[in-house]
């Protein structure tokens, strides 16, 4: 029962198939594949609609306000009205602009954030993108937003756009490098670059009831951090959400478009959280395991899409609560912090598999961990340059 | 056999050179974490040595061994190795003790210096270069770290460069040494020359076990004396002895570590550890080399204490103390009484720091005063200093039965009165125990009694950190003595390797009632001299010491120590001016005139040569680089400077190949 | 698994060499340094794809040297751009324009 | 279809290509670079060396690219077109086309059928570049550690 449901989803598109059955392999091929972006497109376009209207409501309720609640119930139509508006705005494309790149930007944005979905494993038998290499494909792929945001920055023809492209190339480059490399620790560990390899590794109970999930392990709850805040900023969020500075470049690379192009970079700012934060699931916080094997009966999906919504969550939660950060102290965080942490999670990682990845491995890693942490801390310590503030008041 | 800490010794020279690296590379502003991590790695070391201690204890005649090849050349093999034996054992904890006491008073005393962290680097440094000392197995790791003991101590005699005079002690001590260490290296080349290794203790195999020594016969009396040599510089013997005053230049914890408890007595070691070279072939325990040995101990025994008579700086009354002591002890290894002398190195270890660290709490609380005629009265002011200070006095002046250094004393005399040679050296060495007991009186009285003088105005007890070492020494040294005693000789028997034996009898013993009397005699007159130094209030430093008031022609020979130094200067040092004047001399005027001349005949040569090349040479290169010159004036058109057009040359290049290809295909 | 319907090696070998010529127009015709560079990276790629052509093509038993020689190559091509680049800029800096025709002689 | 594939892949491809070599544009052609680039790593799909494609979008579209456009930014003052064809080069590009087109056709022994093989894992690359290639590797890595501080140092604004 519990694995019919579970799978249901697949027998669902082996029934869908079983209706061309005859046709030749190619058209199969074909459809299957375009039945898996469909389910994509259907499935994450709803949250997007779902977590932009929730993202309002929880900063309204983290804020004391109420947030939207008048269109529909709870305020849940608001997406829809949102759509409609975005749609029937005029679209502005300034006078001087390059018309082509300018039109180009927020699609390969879009493009690009929907294909990094695609290797994603949702649920059992559940990747729409089976590759070999996977995780690379994930950031080959992921690795042309930045050419994206620099398109729309240079063809708006416009010093804030231009600004506001190289500000968000600087911090994407800047912090793909931890990205990346906090990912080489569970790649090496599992031996593969295929994210379904990956989660199954992560498939193991001890006692039955603590998951082996990477994120229990010292280097994979260092590297999941130092994932997360990554992602974080490579998703332009706030406390990182520099390039757009409102009070600072008016929106940055987006302060050309309007309309709808405008709802497409929003769409693909999200779509590139969910990609990250589904990344980040799928590499540290099990995938689509149940968190104790008496919970295995629950669908597989359902415990992604948990996890994911738990990501989301942690994402606007910091939204509401943090200021948005210096460029210069951002930057330097990244090279002189994340990439050294990053490199110790790969060390620590190491130490781990050759501790015998039982207790004594994990109590080495640690050691590692915390031994660079501190040396870390000890030497980029700036206390002594902070002067005390002295406010001046008319006197 | 206990292998497993056999095969961890190398932590003990590791854990603190790890320290001191660590340390050098911290920021100055770290202090705490600077003398944390020294105090830590001491700890560890010390812990290391407990455990190195426990098996030797376990059986008697302990001796393990572990060797490695450093390297080999064609069919030689060099060997280095630990050795653990109660020798090595004993000398470990001492120092480690010690180490860790003397660690901690530094906190206190260099509180206010600038260079804090530099200054624990140097003293971990320090106690990893002695550790490995003490359990090195071959005379090449010995001589290693022997030499790396002598540049820390160097580096920590000059701590405070900036003074001309400690660069100038630092510069001397070094290079006085040094002269001992050229004799102690010939020795060690003789010595692999003569029997083919280096290493101590090598299952039958090695240099001073059976096989060995065999080998070696009539020359290992000259190779004892050079090793000797080398002890003589390290443990301030006379000729040698010069450097080690000078030495207390320096911070006085490292004059307490250092010149006091560790490493000057690594001579004394160095001596017990090859004893079996100087003890080859002897005839009733009397061999030539071992003579030498008695005859240098005796003097510098003598000598040290009676110069210390006259001083009036209070760490260099201390200095002359350990010379004086120092000499004792070879004293008791030339008479046969290797035991004695080791015991008397322990001992001599604990209340020496304890009197230094002492001293250094004087010090730090009269402002960095030294004179002692400046002082007085500090026995109401700094009561745990005073006390501590008076246990370490009565240890070194050889007070018997509750005190270390009385028992290992008593030990060493007992053997020096069964030398067969002779019997002056007993003589001798009963005079320096007056002495002794004498000049430490003078400066008990002169320190701790009588009225305040200028630098006790202020005086205070210092801190907890300072304290706390000193207790624990002085405990140390009162606690020795429990095993020193002859009435369970357990020291004794456990670095001879036989097993301890209880007798009360063996208490009384008509030359412990001498002792005990000349030591009385000592203090009292020590009293008596000095009983008013401390009525007067005035400055003591213009006034005439009753001593010299009594001879002021043998006061000013003492307290000038010898006019020794002067002596040096005059001779030595003169005919080393004198010859590097001749070099000079030399170089400018005969060597100098001798290259000009030939640079004459050079020239001469030259201006004929220049000649033909003019007329013949050169008139052939000329006309064929008008040749070239044109060819290139060709060639460079091609030279445009264009990128673009070189690229496409390369494709036609590419072209013509391919064609070339295909017309051959 | 990969049943791949490959096409005939010689295509292969005209679609790379068609790149190449197409790379070596770009770096002979441009007057651009940029573009310079960007013809001979696509000349590169040309010949990776024929290291990789010719290791799909290869007859059995498969070494996998064609695949590790175009990774080398990309690497190495990679490094070869970014120093490219910065002399770019160095040049920039010096004379003030990125035409290759202005870039005639050493001397600065 | 994969002939399909393959007509389409190649014809983008080259499409991109000679754009690149030719669009005044210099951001346009820049982005054609891109595209073209693209257009050759589904082509390393096409012919099963994925890796090789993936690594081929990772290094060169997610920074050589960018590294080109910030490059085309910077020297962006030199606003003269340099306009003008150089025909010798058409001409002798074109000739290398003709010549090497030439060769190919000529060439008997490479009308081999596409043997059957297994895919090449990632595992089986990484287990490669890890034994038989190792110190190629490491040189590969010194080399791009020495590219890298060269380029940075090029680059450096002089201290005057």
């Amino acid at each position: 029962m519990s694995s019919a449901l579970d799978q249901i989803f697949v027998h669902a598109k082996h029934w869908l198939l079983s209706w061309i059955a005859g046709a030749p392999g190619w058209v199969v091929q074909i459809v299957s594949s375009l039945i898996n972006i469909v389910a994509l497109l259907i499935v994450f376009l709803t949250l997007f609609a779902l977590i932009s209207v929730l993202e309002r409501k929880i900063l309204g309720r983290m804020q004391n306000r109420y947030g939207p609640n008048r269109v529909g119930p709870f305020g849940l139509f608001q997406p829809v009205a949102d759509g409609i508006k975005m749609l029937i705005k005029e679209d502005i494309v300034p006078a001087r602009a390059d018309k082509v790149l300018h039109f180009l930007a927020p699609v390969i944005l879009a493009a690009v954030a929907i294909l990094t979905l695609g290797v994603i494993p949702y649920g059992r038998n559940m990747t729409a993108f089976r590759i070999d290499g996977g995780i690379l494909f994930f950031f080959a792929v992921g690795s042309a937003t930045e050419l994206a945001v620099f398109m729309a920055g240079w063809a708006s023809n416009n010093k804030f756009s231009m600004l506001g492209a190289m500000r968000a190339i600087a911090q994407m480059f800047s912090y793909e490098l931890p990205l990346i490399i906090t990912v080489l620790p569970a790649v090496m560990v599992v031996g593969s670059l295929m994210p379904d390899r990956i989660v199954f590794a992560q498939g193991e109970y001890t006692l039955g009831i603590v998951p082996r999930w990477f994120v229990f392990t010292p280097w994979g709850a260092a590297a999941f951090i130092l994932f997360f805040v990554s992602g974080l900023v490579e998703s332009n969020r706030t406390p990182f959400d520099v390039p757009e500075g409102e009070s600072e470049i008016v929106a940055g690379h987006m302060t050309e478009y309007s309309g709808f192009k405008y709802a497409t970079f929003f769409l693909a700012e999200y779509l590139g959280m969910f990609a990250v934060s589904g990344m980040a699931v799928t590499l540290f916080l099990g995938g689509w395991h149940a968190p104790a094997r008496v919970l295995e009966f629950v669908p597989s999906y359902l415990w992604f899409f948990g996890k994911l919504s738990a990501l989301l969550f942690v994402y606007i939660w910091l939204r509401a609560t943090l200021p948005r950060t210096r460029v210069d102290q951002m930057m330097n965080v990244a090279w002189k912090f994340m990439l050294p942490m990053a490199f110790t999670c790969v060390i620590a990682a190491a130490v781990w598999h050759y501790g015998g990845r039982g207790l004594r491995g994990w109590l080495w890693s640690l050691l590692v961990i915390v031994v660079v942490y501190s040396a870390l801390s000890i030497l980029l310590d700036t206390r002594r340059k902070f002067a005390r503030r002295v406010y001046r008041f008319a006197e | 056999m206990n292998p497993g800490i056999l095969s961890n010794l190398w932590l003990l020279p590791a854990v603190p050179f790890a320290a001191a690296v660590v340390i050098l590379s911290l920021p100055k502003s770290r202090r705490k974490i600077a003398s944390g991590l020294a105090i830590a790695s001491q700890v560890i070391v010390l812990g290391i040595s407990i455990a190195a201690f426990v098996p030797t204890l376990r059986t008697p005649g302990f001796r393990a061994v572990q060797n490695f090849t450093w390297f080999t050349f064609g069919e030689q093999t060099l060997q280095l190795g630990f050795v653990l034996d109660p020798l090595a054992a004993a000398m470990l904890l001492m120092i480690s003790l010690v180490g860790l006491c003397i660690f901690v008073f530094s906190v206190g005393y260099m509180a206010d210096d600038v260079n804090f962290t530099r200054f624990f680097a140097y003293m971990s440094f320090f106690s990893g270069a002695m550790l490995g000392v003490a359990i090195a197995n071959s005379l090449l790791l010995f001589f290693m770290f022997w030499e790396l003991v002598g540049l820390a101590s160097y580096l920590l005699i000059g701590f405070w460069i900036d003074r001309p005079s400690a660069a100038a002690a630092a510069k001397k001590a070094f290079i006085t040494t040094r002269i001992g260490d050229m004799g102690f290296f010939l020795g060690m080349l003789w010595l692999y020359h003569g029997s083919g290794t280096l290493v101590f203790y090598n299952d039958g195999r090695g240099c001073l076990e059976g096989a060995g020594l065999a080998l070696l016969g009539g020359s290992a009396t000259f190779i004892a004396l050079l090793i000797f040599c080398g002890a003589v510089g390290k443990s301030g013997q006379f000729p040698l002895h010069v450097w080690l005053p000078d030495a207390m230049e320096g911070p006085t914890p490292v004059s307490a570590l250092i010149h006091a408890a560790t490493m000057v007595a690594a001579g004394v070691f160095l001596v017990a550890r090859v004893y079996p070279l100087f003890s080859l072939g002897a005839t009733n325990g009397v061999t030539s080399s071992l003579t030498v040995v008695v005859w240098i101990g005796v003097t510098t025994a003598l000598m040290a204490a009676l110069i210390a008579i006259a001083q009036s700086d209070i760490k260099r009354i201390l200095a002359y103390s350990t010379v004086s002591q120092l000499g004792l002890m070879m004293v008791s290894l030339g008479v046969g009484g290797v035991a004695a002398g080791i015991m008397h190195l322990l001992a001599h270890g604990f209340f020496k720091a304890l009197l230094f660290l002492g001293s250094g709490s004087v010090i730090h609380g009269c402002h960095h005063e030294q004179d002692i005629r400046k002082m007085g009265g500090l026995r109401r002011l700094m009561p745990v200093t005073f006390a501590t200070y008076a246990i370490g006095m009565l240890a070194l002046s050889g007070v018997p039965l509750f005190f270390s250094g009385g028992w290992s004393k008593e030990e060493i005399l007992h053997a020096t009165a069964h030398w067969s040679p002779s019997r002056a050296p007993y003589y001798l060495m009963l005079a320096g125990v007056v002495l002794t007991a004498l000049y430490m009186t003078r400066q008990m009285i002169y320190v701790f009694f009588g009225n305040r003088r200028s630098a006790a105005e202020h005086a205070h007890e210092s801190p907890r950190v300072m304290t706390m070492p000193l207790i624990v020494l002085a405990i140390g040294t009162v606690f020795l003595s429990v095993v020193l005693t002859p009435a369970w000789p357990w020291m004794d028997d456990y670095l001879t390797g036989e097993s301890a034996h209880f007798s009360i009898a063996e208490l009384i013993q008509p030359m412990l009632f001498i002792s005990l009397v000349l030591v009385g005699v000592g203090i009292a007159v020590g009293i008596w001299l000095y009983r008013k130094a401390g009525e007067q209030d005035r400055d003591r430093a213009a006034e005439v010491d009753p001593l010299e008031y009594a001879q002021p022609a043998v006061f000013r020979f003492l307290a000038n120590k010898m006019w020794i130094d002067e002596l040096y200067a005059r001779t030595i040092i003169a005919f080393a001016w004198a010859s590097a004047r001749l070099s000079d001399w030399m170089d400018r005027y005969f060597w100098d005139g001798l290259v000009r001349g030939f640079g004459a005949i050079g020239q001469l040569f030259g201006v004929f040569t220049t000649d033909m090349d003019e007329r013949c040479i050169n008139a052939g290169v000329d006309e064929t680089t008008v040749g070239a010159r044109g060819l290139g004036r060709l060639l460079s058109g091609a030279h445009s400077g264009q990128i673009q057009m070189y690229l496409g040359v390369v494709a036609v290049g590419m072209l013509a190949l391919l064609l070339l290809y295909a017309w051959l295909a | 698994m990969y049943r791949i319907m490959t096409p005939t090696l010689p295509l292969v070998l005209i679609v790379s060499a068609a790149l190449f010529s197409i790379g070596l127009l770009a770096a002979l015709s441009r007057r651009h340094a940029i573009f310079i560079l960007i013809g001979i990276e696509m000349m590169l790629a040309a010949a990776n794809l024929n290291f990789i052509a010719f290791w799909r093509f290869a007859p059995p038993p498969h070494p996998s040297t064609g695949v590790m020689i175009a990774i080398f190559s990309i690497a190495i091509s990679a490094a070869e751009a970014a120093v490219g680049l910065a002399m770019v800029i160095a040049v920039y800096r010096h004379y003030r324009t990125t035409n290759v025709d202005e870039y005639d002689q050493l001397k600065g | 279809m994969s002939g399909v594939a393959f007509i389409l892949i190649s014809i983008l491809t080259l499409a991109a290509a000679l754009a690149t070599a030719t669009l005044p544009n210099l951001m346009h052609a820049a982005f054609c670079f891109v595209l073209a680039l693209l257009g050759l790593a589904s082509f390393f799909f096409l012919l099963g060396a994925e890796f090789v494609g993936l690594a081929l979008v990772f290094i060169y579209i997610g920074a050589v690219a960018v590294l080109i456009v910030f490059t085309i930014l910077l020297t962006r003052r030199d606003s003269k077109e340099h306009h003008g064809v150089n025909w010798s080069g058409v001409l002798i590009a074109f000739a290398v086309f003709v010549g090497l087109i030439w060769a190919v056709l000529k060439t008997q022994s490479l009308s081999i059928v596409p043997p059957h093989i297994r895919a090449l894992t990632v595992r089986q690359i990484g287990q490669t570049l890890m034994t038989g290639y190792v110190w190629p590797l490491q040189c590969v890595g010194l080399l791009l550690t020495a590219a890298l501080i060269g380029a940075l140092v090029l680059v450096m604004e002089e201290k005057k």
